[in-house]
């Protein structure tokens, strides 16, 4: 073990814990809004993948105008989502799980019999690698990173400076007050549904032609995109999001690269876990509502 | 009410499927059936591929009866398939057998996947056949009524090992790199002594689960080891870690031991050189394949439009047609002893080609059927699956009985 | 007449926690409502605010009747409510809470001069601007409340308990600052304490609320020499 | 006892009759499997609600399932223990189990608490394929052995795991029932309503949250014991966050306010989904937005039917 091969997990770990932040993020923000645990919130990230691939491979945009055109879409549906279902169970979560799930399930399968059993490809825009400090990485992720990371800084300066934004962070922390404030309720849960939904898709058709295209990609990365949240303290505006996915990509780098793939997955499931019973409100937990 | 305007239209959309399909369904009369069952897990994770093969098997059996069918003893049947959905899980699988068998009767149950193993415990008691595709070992130990037409692990990886030892003499150091299923764990447990029956040397095995999509960390662990040759599968996972390997600096070969579908090998795009990704696949539409596979393919693309189905899913074909062919040699359509003694003594022309059962000195029973292996190698830059050479069963199988067979 | 609550009844919890009540602000005026804890004094602003839903009665405001209302308009028709604990953002700073006070406000220039009143008369405020509010002492933090609820520039504020868990020289300060509201920034309030003496010297008209009915309403001369108030509010041995 | 009580308990009579009487009106196996499996999956359910009473949601039952079936099955396999010790030995392993881990994660709440069984289930799902030289992995444990009476082999038709089932379920609704209505039972509804007030009325708020943690889930290893034995063959993925997800769907849909509720959501549920297994693969395609529109409409669950028509006919 020399210090080559430490950097490039570390880097292995960045690159991962970069792309799950965009789903991660956009949970936390629905979840300190509406007080819901969105499960259908991955299959909005496998919308996103597919939206991309039906625009640029089928209808032949542009891959960027494409990843552009499937956040509006899927922000659209989102906003339906918000105005039909989620707004109903504001904070009332134990039917909003059952929902959550049925949603899931037909998304899921709509996107399984609307496009062919066969498997799906986005073709790469990027190709070639990137050698950075001994390490080789495809040009590609370099540059979902660099999006991402301007996608995440872009909405913290959002929700930092902009007025919609101070009145997210206001509901996220004191709903009722806010109320009283003359902060639309409805009009908040909208914006961070679009907002979350838009990154969701982003974030499918960033990685769509990285990885692969699957009726089922949502899920795992939903699993994962939620221990970054409880890790970063569950409905925490942004502080631990980043840090929390992050942290989930470099223990993931770690320990599969150190001790193997497998035993990662329950490490870092087991880690979790400790983490929540010594800090219940998250390693991070910076922002969190009163 | 307003309010629930688009509930209302989910419900009616919902109402309108539900009346729909049944009427879609029900609308042969009952002649003479020769019904076969299919367990199939239509919902959860292998869908595609179970929803495919249900796709290209109706097809199939639309084809075979508007031919006016198969006779059997003089009497001339019509083939109807039952699908069971089983949801992808044991007990699914459980009660979808129990409903073919009891209320339909049938005697052969063709069954996708791990969790629908389960049905043995009730299809053997019942005495009714069922055509598994697990490459669990234990599937099928000592079971006299399972049968498996499936292309065995063991035969493509001494097949494809064969091969690169005589054509490619550089493959020193293998590696495993699969995904954690049953035809994974069966390889960790043969590779090592594969590998030393070829004189190469094994470095080392990673199983990783089945929704990995980021195989960097994984990388890390294995490159530094250098291995010439990575063992692993042919489905979209593996060709998803063939291209990071490459983008990780990876300059060996790589070797699928398992079907997978031809559009997986896309992802690898114009990352592999030429002929480095060998497999025992074939690309169903192209020349390479058997004459049937090949017209089968078009009918399913002109009915269901491109985007080919996993080749897994033309699998079935091989026992759909040993089911025809067997209960016409046996004479009888439901004397379950009669037609698998039938099955396993001769040998049949199946879509896949010749076919012969084997495995007693394995498993106790003859119900494995070994078929040719087809060794292929991806020509990345045309997009195109080439294939190098096919090995009879007959020149693998004596290595496999020597490496695998009972001690 | 500014607010008119007719014969208002709240379930609170399934409870009742208001019964008929009746209720006058007038324009320009301090009006106070007494009461022991769980007396239904809170409930009764929750209600003005529409945070409550009433099962009867109508509250009138400005002439329309706002029962039913969703709160964020409410407030938007100039109703600041200082909330009971005050509930500010903790994690966000001094000057952005003050900011949300005037969300619902669009002309830029009037919230920067708005803020720069508020801190000339909370100088400690401007002190502490890029602090964040959950960091203040309680006094601080009242303060704060105050000054947020002002930002919308409302024409009547509604404060819940203002003087809780103050020290007395706050609670003096309080009672300033609300007598500065009234007189010079022409605001009218309903106020709710249980420091009775407190709130009974700088309103211009008393409630006593007692399990959720209006017990007594007078003018706080009248109500001051009152057996009942001196003894149960006021804590004079008769 | 008042006359609301005793229709109650009339009810429930003429339902444990329907319940033995049901093979000898119909002795239909497919009916049979699917009923035997609805029973394992209501104890589960109803352990579900048993916890959820506590103020803890839990999406990781299935985890317990898994212990019990693997405990059992591989008992079975190695060392031939006899399936009707294994049933509680699996079920006394997941109670075990539980006991160490709800002393530990239950002092955690609300939506945290709601990820960490998701962990947990996910975790045991994870170990299982991860510990193949024992359970094979992803290859499933073949050939569990089935029940049987001296030399009467469950297995022949379903009739005999049928009332294994039944009486399986009958014994651990009837414990979780009295339970719930005993002093325990209302310290446990103390606790969902008001933690701090509890604790200020003397109740221990872990021990007894631990107290319904390990019931439920000595009941989910029984039940996950006997399907282990039932279906001869135990699989990874039968344990892992989706059946659980499914558990939890039973109980909320049916009514988690109600003792009753996840009784009657694992019997509408999963006759749903096998009424709408004619639709073979547009199945969730149906059954999806089935679950949203009873979630809209009745919130409370399935158990609230009634009592809204109830309602309105009032009006």
């Amino acid at each position: 073990m020399n210090a080559q091969d430490i950097l490039a997990m570390v880097i292995n770990g960045l690159s991962s814990g970069l792309t799950l932040m965009l789903v991660a993020l956009g949970l936390t923000l629905v979840f300190g809004i509406l007080h819901i645990i969105n499960l259908a919130h991955g299959e909005l990230y496998m919308l996103g993948a597919y939206c991309v691939w039906w625009l640029s491979e089928l209808m032949g945009f542009n891959y960027w105008f494409a990843i552009v055109l499937a956040m509006i879409l899927i922000a659209f549906l989102g906003v339906l989502m918000e105005r039909y279902l989620f707004r109903r169970f504001r904070a009332i979560m134990v039917p909003s799980l059952v929902v959550s799930i049925g949603l899931m399930l037909f998304l899921q399968s709509s996107i399984l019999l609307g496009t062919g059993m066969g498997d799906k490809e986005i073709e790469p825009v990027f190709h070639g690698q990137v050698t950075f400090l001994g390490t080789s990485l495809s040009l590609g992720r370099v540059i979902i990173g660099a999006v991402a990371t301007v996608l995440v800084i872009a909405v913290i300066l959002f929700l930092k400076y902009a007025r919609p934004g101070q009145a997210i962070r206001a509901v996220a922390q004191d709903a009722e007050a806010s109320s009283l404030q003359g902060i639309s309720m409805n009009s908040v849960s909208r914006l961070t549904m679009i907002i979350g939904s838009a990154l969701a898709a982003a974030a499918g058709g960033l990685l769509g032609p990285v990885f692969h295209l699957d009726y089922m990609m949502g899920f795992p990365v939903l699993l994962k995109a939620l221990l970054a949240i409880v890790l970063g303290g569950m409905g925490s505006v942004v502080g631990g999001v980043i840090l929390g996915s992050l942290v989930i990509g470099l223990v993931h780098s770690f320990a599969t690269t150190l001790i193997g793939p497998e035993i990662a997955e329950i490490i870092l499931f087991l880690i979790i876990a400790f983490i929540l019973l010594i800090r219940p409100s998250g390693f991070f937990g910076m922002e969190l509502r009163t | 009410m307003k309010k629930f305007g688009l509930t209302l239209m989910v419900l009616a959309v919902s109402l309108a499927l539900m009346t729909v399909v049944p009427f879609a369904m029900a609308k042969e009369k009952p002649v003479k059936y020769l019904k076969i069952g299919c367990n199939y897990g239509l919902t959860g994770v292998v869908a595609p591929a179970c929803i495919a093969s249900k796709r290209s098997l109706e097809l199939e059996v639309e084809r075979i009866n508007k031919k006016g069918g198969i006779v059997v003893g003089g009497q001339r049947y019509h083939i109807k398939l039952l699908f069971e959905d089983n949801g992808y899980t044991s007990e699914g699988s459980v009660a979808a057998a129990t409903k073919l068998i009891d209320r339909e009767n049938v005697k052969f149950i063709f069954n996708i996947g791990t969790p629908g193993l389960a049905q043995t415990s009730v299809t053997e008691p019942a005495k009714v056949l069922s055509f598994l595709s697990s490459s669990a070992d234990q599937a099928l130990l000592n079971k006299k009524y399972s049968i498996r037409v499936y292309p065995l692990v063991q035969m493509n990886d001494i097949a494809l090992l064969e091969y690169i030892s005589k054509n490619i003499p550089e493959v020193k150091r293998v590696c495993l790199l699969f995904k954690n299923d049953s035809s994974g764990i069966l390889n960790s447990q043969i590779l090592p002594k594969l590998c030393a029956h070829y004189g190469m040397e094994f470095i080392g095995d990673e199983l990783y689960s089945l929704t990995e999509t980021d195989f960097y960390p994984l990388l890390a662990r294995m490159l530094p080891r250098k291995p010439d040759l990575i063992v692993t599968d042919v489905g979209t996972g593996a060709a998803l870690m063939a291209k990071q390997a490459i983008e990780k600096g990876y300059k060996g070969f790589f070797m699928g031991t398992t079907l997978g579908a031809d559009i997986a090998w896309n992802k690898i795009g114009d990352k592999v050189p030429d002929g480095r990704f060998l497999g025992p696949v074939v690309d169903p539409g192209s020349k390479a394949a058997p004459r049937e596979i090949r017209e089968m393919t078009k009918r399913y693309e002109e009915k269901y439009g491109k985007g080919a189905p996993l080749d897994i899913a033309y699998l079935y074909h091989n026992y759909l047609m040993l089911v025809v062919q067997a209960v016409k040699k046996a004479g009888t359509v439901d004397d379950t002893d009669k037609i698998r003694d039938v099955m396993v003594k001769n040998t049949w022309d199946l879509p896949w080609g010749k076919t012969r059962f084997v495995g007693k000195e394995v498993w106790g029973v003859d119900g494995q059927g070994i078929m040719p292996v087809f060794v292929s190698a991806w020509i990345g830059s045309k997009k195109k699956i080439k294939l190098l050479k096919v090995i009879p069963a007959e020149d693998v199988y004596p290595t496999f009985l020597k490496l695998f067979g009972k001690k | 007449m500014l607010l008119h609550i007719k014969e208002l009844t709240v379930h609170y919890e399934g409870a009742e926690a208001l019964n008929n009540v009746t209720v006058e602000v007038e324009e320009g005026s301090v009006v106070t409502i007494i009461g022991a804890n769980g007396a239904g004094k809170t409930t009764l602003l929750r209600a003005i605010s529409g945070l409550e839903k009433p099962v009867s009665g109508e509250i009138w405001f400005k002439g329309d009747r706002i029962d039913g209302m969703l709160s964020e308009a409410i407030a938007r028709k100039g109703i600041g409510h200082c909330p009971e604990g005050r509930r500010l953002f903790p994690f966000m700073t001094v000057l952005e809470n003050l900011k949300m006070g005037a969300y619902s406000q669009k002309n830029r220039a009037g919230i920067e001069e708005n803020i720069h009143n508020i801190y000339k008369r909370f100088p400690i405020l401007k002190e502490r601007a890029r602090q964040k509010a959950g960091t203040l002492s309680g006094g601080e933090q009242q303060m704060l409340a105050i000054g947020r609820a002002l930002m919308g520039r409302p024409i009547l504020l509604l404060l819940d308990e203002p003087s809780l868990g103050l020290s007395p020289l706050m609670v003096n300060e309080i009672k300033n600052i609300v007598t500065t509201i009234s007189k010079e920034m022409m605001v009218s309030i309903l106020l709710i304490e249980q420091n009775s003496r407190m709130a009974l010297s700088v309103a211009d008209y008393g409630y006593v609320l007692e399990t959720g009915r209006v017990r007594l309403q007078d003018k706080p001369e009248s109500l001051m020499t009152n057996d009942h108030v001196r003894k149960a509010y006021l804590g004079e041995e008769l | 006892m008042n006359k609301n009580n005793r229709i109650k308990s009339l009810l429930l009579l003429v339902f444990t009759i329907i319940g033995f009487l049901f093979p000898v009106i119909r002795n239909d196996p497919y009916t049979l499997s699917l009923l035997l499996i609805i029973f394992v999956f209501i104890v589960a359910a109803v352990g579900f609600r048993l916890i959820y009473i506590t103020g803890r949601l839990t999406i990781g039952q299935a985890a317990f399932m898994g212990v019990g079936a693997y405990t059992s099955a591989l008992l079975s396999l190695n060392f031939g223990i006899n399936p009707w010790l294994g049933l509680l030995i699996g079920g006394i392993a997941a109670g075990i189990l539980a006991l160490g881990i709800g002393y530990i994660v239950l002092r955690v709440g609300g939506v945290y608490f709601v990820i960490i069984t998701l962990c947990l289930a996910e975790i045991s799902k994870l170990f299982w394929l991860w510990w193949r030289p024992v359970t094979y992995g992803n290859s499933g444990l073949i050939d569990v052995p089935g029940f049987s009476i001296a030399s009467f082999q469950f297995g022949i038709n379903k009739i005999p795991y049928y009332y294994l089932s039944l009486i399986i379920m009958l014994v651990a609704l009837f414990v979780m029932y009295r339970m719930e209505r005993s002093r325990i039972g209302i310290a446990l509804h103390a606790l969902g309503q008001n933690d701090v007030l509890a604790e200020h009325l003397g109740i221990n708020r872990t021990r007894y949250r631990v107290l319904a943690f390990t019931t439920a889930s000595f009941f989910c290893g029984v039940v996950g014991s006997f399907y282990a034995h039932y279906i001869h063959f135990v699989h990874p993925d039968q344990f892992g966050v989706m059946p659980s997800i499914m558990i939890q769907i039973y109980g909320i849909a049916g009514g988690i306010g109600v003792f009753f509720g996840p009784i009657v959501g694992s019997f509408v549920v999963a006759g749903l989904t096998e009424f709408l297994k004619i639709a073979k693969e547009f199945q969730p395609l149906i059954y999806g937005p089935l679950l949203v529109i009873i979630m809209l409409f009745l919130p409370k669950g399935l158990i609230g039917l009634p009592q809204m028509f109830f309602k309105s006919s009032k009006k």
